[in-house]
């Protein structure tokens, strides 16, 4: 048992930390590359595939770096300390991990490829509009005739799905149960808009859109397309690890700076306090973090499932928590999209609703309780 | 002790229901009602529409257009305009610089402004707070320097609430660099078209811009546009900041966006826990409610109750926790926050991101609720 | 709409502050009558009699003084001030108030005369061992031969009961139902105990014990119970009230006076934002409380019923709250049971578990939500 | 990173849970598991057993008894103790006065002290705080006057706990009035039937006897029963309070509490708030569990972790949740706390009052919560 990150990993870590850091140092960055299209640093994305960042949770044969969730993690993290828009979650995470789960050899290949080495975009289309972090597919059906696939309905949210270039769909089969199915952007019509975070998505309408099934068509997806939002939640959770640090030290730093009544802030104990309150909210997180991220390796599709939700939870809450204080001990600055602080919590929210809010996951763990005797940590 | 409304204001009620859904226009109270963004217009023809029966500024002289209304009857019409989506009258006007002018201006102030800022044909804003000031308003730093009669003013202030729509600005100025702090500050009011003004809007997180910068550059006001006397701006600001008691916390308008949600969300009302959600919400603001009846029937002649603390720190937390629980019922649909009308997402989903986001100043805004504890540990309990 | 006490109600709280103040204003006094028999002072019971507390409730044709649910809760929040043990709520209100509710005329003027007059106390026999507020009797059977009840069963806990002399107990009915019966102590077996707070209650049997019906024989009396429980669970409130605004005087007063690193404890932010934060939530609890009992007066089953939950669940979070706060800002004093202020928050607690505790009252109000647009105060 | 347990603590846990169910009287660790209280003979019998198996101290240098473990494995030994329901060595003794005299006695104090406190024939009661000190320690009054060789002791200590049972109380005196505070006091050792020693036990809230005041009258005390320097008592107590590392926050316990609530209270799993608030509570202790793994796997050689604040903070927290939801579940027959064991109510449901009570000390004994923030916000952050 050890929590600690080896040398490679403290590595990739300080390599993605100054990559990101010559792009998103300043907030100001950030907040004039969401303005403008496609919403993310295009040569940022370019850099990242170069350092194998985009190939990372891919095998070799795919053309990726075989990394574990581990380093998997570390990226997301770093990616949620700066706020960075890059669709690196959405396409290589959720996206690819679709692909990676259910393609053929070519596809994998071929998609995660060209991804890795960025030339192309995924996204990942499996939410209807009104729908809840299901994975049985119902806002889009797909229909087969002589063998070709066709698919109609609207996915919505669509993260990512503004500027990319293919779409991995979830769709309901003729039969019953979930297909996944490769969709170039140019069949669909889609459009685009801004989260909270000013981070892109994008409502999708298939209208007969043709569509190439990943792996053996017509069988159901189900279980594989639970476990990969369960990925996708833990390392969503990672970002938000990295978004809640930020936080708290941007407070922290404010505390000891800003004046009021002839004094720093950290002079009102009542302050302080509440950034004490943030530590803790911050730590507990961190290691519901490591641990979730963690069990991934074991490989077992339940234990995953089972820390998805947890972790979900814990993120929820001190997500809520941190994001909330952060701009309430910064006051009227908070509030601003000039400063990162508020953005910040913003993007707590997107991550959350997105991939799975406290009462969504809360619910699930409420079902199984009589599960288990205790929650067993190791 | 009694619960029920006297004849007389149950009778009241009724006039203020029955006048706000018939005088102000459907449209501006749906906007309200779906939490949707007014136009100044818009914001404009509600307060002359109830400044034509009498109703834009009651708790006014009633010699410059107040009615003489008990408190539990300004509660009632607070109360029920929110619940019939109509604006509160523009703060800025109706409870800030009108009861200040009122009570501290010159006669030929009240003449020139009173009736124009009752019927917001003026559109008024605040100039308090400075970048470097924050809660502590007493160290503003913005002057204004003596030249003849006038005044020459040099500085700026920030956080001015819809100050892009302002017409006048009523600031708070250092005339005084030589005394306590407290004793150098006047009160000026400012055309903002005077040269030297400039208004920079603030984007906030939500995407709005609900706030301003506002720049003076040897900006020239007539001597005559100062509030009572030279030094007496912080009596003003003490007096304008206590002059809250009734409406302090928008119970109202929270009651009603929790209930709208019971609709817009009812598939999700078979969850025993959003149930349970809901309910502990709709009975904490009972029990502001109830508060806030306490407050206006123990008050007495003009003397803010020190309980209205209580109320705009409980009744912020619950407009927040509101838009919590309707950020949680939206889930993924939340994320079109900034889709167009075309968006397959509900309206009232789409706009829970947003929203949830815009309400965080409520607790820093117009007295933190730092600020509030700390009026309660002081005024109310003597620690 | 009037939250103010006319003059006879200040009157009325002047006089029950000044004679409970004679017994009870130094917290040994109290300690020293839970710790002897009977639990409570019967000099004071006499002296309540004396002043027309104890047949507060009842008609003056039932011997009592006819004072409304204002007067009576006056009462309730005095007694909770000082945590006197004597037990009003449980005889006078509770036990009370079945009688007054379904006892023939006879019935009234016999006990609540007796009541009243300080002659004899009663006490309430509705809950079996592991039982939850429920208004159905399921623990004591009812029997009838030649027109002759007995019971058989265990009621647990009968708060008063071990003192008293007549338990009015809840039974059910051989055709079903729940029918309300007279007993008399002398007729059960009985093993009293202290509660947490060191009032007494009692486990009694009945082992084909000789019962009275109150009012006509045989007939379902579960509404009226449910009903005398709301307003029973109302006084509770009211005498909860008590409780926490004594504890919020108590710390503010302890804050202004306890010395530590050489100030008094008013000098740490901290610890006078959660002074605040106690006095909120006893203003809303007090405003909630006031409500509650002035819906009495209305005499709609549905409103009490209405109010009894929520003011239930409003003591419930304020009553945690404040009553854990009290201890944690006194230290290590508060844990002591010589001092008032940890003793009061046990007697919250028993307050709350006795008569509807939080969960009890959210999940009843849960149930309700959809039945409803606004909450509407008055 | 990496979640398993090595083969060797795999092994290591195995046989702390073998040993801890085999050696440990079942009945004392029913007692544990069930919340009853534990005489003094039991915690004596358990505590000999545990040290017999060497399990007593491990902690402590290994000539004097400890085992050479990493933290991990002492992490494993204190969770599986909660797990199994085996009473925690007496702290005062194993996680106290031990650990102090190993390190600052003389060969002397070691040799006649260290053996028998860890088998327990010596039970150690603590003397630190006083009735006008609360949480500032340094301003202690309780004094040892010098007089020939020995020390005359007068004084006062209070919130001794278990100091009913005590043999010896190590105590921290003032022995220089002339000194800044913290520089004028020492550590000695007290043999509790010594003339004028004596204690007085304080009833709790919840009816027990678990601290105590304890009275010093010209007590005389043998030179040679000073710890360390005269004036080194301030090193000492920070030394002392600074000791804990693993073991701060009563996860396994806590756990363990949780998951027999399930079963006693089975009959209202079928409640969704009930389960939501279970698995609420379950998911929080899984975070402070793996905070406190974290801490343990990133200490080194025997600093304390800052982060034993966190764990002390949310520990009791939690601790005291678990309490009020067992208390909730309890309902009606949690009043039937004071009956004797012939009570129809379940024993678990009758105990929850009385816990509930209890575990309000936990915020406050050994470092409040406040002390606790304090700590956090000063040292990792800062502030």
């Amino acid at each position: 048992m050890d929590f600690t990150y080896d040398d490679e990993q403290q590595a990739l870590r300080e390599a993605v930390r100054g990559l990101l850091a010559t792009t998103y140092a300043d907030h100001e960055t950030r907040r004039r590359t969401v303005a403008d299209e496609p919403g993310f640093d295009r040569a940022l994305w370019g850099r990242l595939a170069e350092m194998g960042i985009l190939g990372l949770p891919f095998s070799e044969d795919d053309g990726g770096v075989g990394a574990g969730p581990v380093e998997i993690g570390i990226v997301c993290q770093e990616l949620g300390r700066v706020l960075a828009p890059e669709p690196f979650l959405a396409s290589v995470v959720h996206a690819g991990g679709l692909v990676a789960s259910l393609g053929l050899a070519e596809q994998r290949a071929d998609l995660l490829g060209r991804l890795s080495a960025g030339e192309v975009v995924l996204a990942a289309a499996d939410t209807s509009p009104g729908g809840r972090w299901a994975s049985r597919a119902d806002g889009v059906r797909a229909s087969v005739s002589d063998g070709t696939w066709t698919l109609d309905g609207v996915a919505d949210p669509v993260v990512g799905g503004e500027s990319a270039d293919v779409l991995v769909v979830t769709a309901a089969l003729p039969d019953g149960g979930t297909g996944v199915f490769v969709v170039a952007a140019d069949d669909v019509s889609r459009t685009g808009y801004a989260a909270a975070d000013l981070t892109r998505a994008a409502s999708v309408t298939f209208d007969g859109s043709a569509a190439t099934p990943l792996g053996e068509a017509g069988r159901d997806a189900g279980p594989s397309i639970a476990t990969i939002s369960d990925l996708t939640r833990i390392m969503g959770a990672n970002q938000a690890l990295g978004v809640m640090q930020s936080q708290v030290r941007a407070t922290t730093d404010y505390l000891k700076s800003r004046k009021q009544f002839g004094v720093t802030l950290n002079a009102f104990q009542a302050l302080t306090f509440r950034a004490a309150d943030m530590y803790v909210e911050l730590e507990l997180a961190h290691s519901m973090v490591d641990w979730a991220t963690m069990t991934i390796a074991g490989g077992d599709r339940d234990v995953v499932a089972d820390a998805a939700d947890r972790v979900g939870l814990q993120i929820a809450r001190s997500g809520r928590h941190i994001g909330q204080e952060a701009i309430q001990l910064h006051g009227g600055i908070g509030m601003t999209a000039e400063y990162a602080v508020g953005v910040g919590t913003a993007h707590l929210e997107v991550l959350d609703q997105w991939l799975g809010n406290g009462p969504h996951h809360l619910r699930r763990l409420a079902e199984r309780v009589t599960d288990h005797d205790l929650v067993e940590a190791i | 002790m009694q619960l029920e409304l006297s004849q007389t204001d149950r009778e009241f009620r009724d006039r203020m229901r029955e006048t706000f859904t018939t005088k102000v226009p459907q449209e501006i109270r749906d906007t309200v009602l779906e939490g949707r963004h007014l136009t100044r217009d818009q914001i404009v023809e509600s307060q002359q529409a109830l400044n034509a029966e009498g109703l834009a500024v009651p708790h006014w002289p009633v010699e410059w257009g107040g009615q003489d209304w008990t408190d539990l009857q300004r509660h009632l019409w607070h109360e029920e305009m929110q619940r019939a989506g109509v604006p509160i009258p523009l703060a800025f006007n109706a409870s800030m610089i009108g009861p200040v002018i009122a009570q501290f201006g010159s006669e030929e102030q009240k003449e020139r402004f009173l009736a124009k800022t009752a019927n917001l044909d003026i559109w008024w804003s605040q100039g308090f707070s400075e970048p470097d000031a924050g809660s502590d308003l007493a160290s503003l730093r913005t002057t204004a320097v003596r030249d003849g009669d006038d005044w020459v003013v040099n500085g700026q202030k920030t956080w001015t609430t819809l100050g892009q729509h302002g017409d006048w600005i009523f600031t708070l100025v250092r005339t005084d660099t030589e005394v306590k702090k407290q004793a150098g500050i006047s009160m000026l009011l400012i055309d903002m078209t005077d040269p030297g003004v400039e208004v920079r809007p603030i984007e906030l997180i939500d995407g709005g811009y609900e706030v301003n910068e506002v720049w003076f550059s040897d900006v020239r006001v007539p001597g005559d546009l100062l509030v009572g006397e030279p030094g007496g701006g912080w009596t003003i600001a003490k007096f304008l900041l206590g002059n809250e008691r009734v409406g302090v916390a928008p119970v109202g308008a929270t009651k009603r966006a929790l209930a709208t949600l019971k609709t817009t969300a009812a598939d999700q009302l078979d969850d025993p826990l959003v149930r349970a959600r809901i309910a502990e919400l709709e009975n904490d603001l009972l029990a502001l409610e109830l508060t806030a009846l306490r407050v206006v029937a123990h008050s007495s002649d003009g003397e803010p109750h020190p309980a209205s603390s209580v109320l705009k720190l409980r009744g912020t937390v619950l407009q927040q926790a509101v838009s919590e629980l309707a950020l949680d019922l939206a889930g993924p649909a939340s994320l079109a926050s900034r889709a167009e009308d075309d968006s397959p997402q509900e309206g009232w989903a789409r706009r829970t991101a947003p929203t949830y986001l815009n309400l965080r100043k409520a607790s820093i805004y117009g007295g933190s609720n730092e600020i509030q504890r700390q009026i309660i540990s002081r005024t109310i309990l003597g620690l």
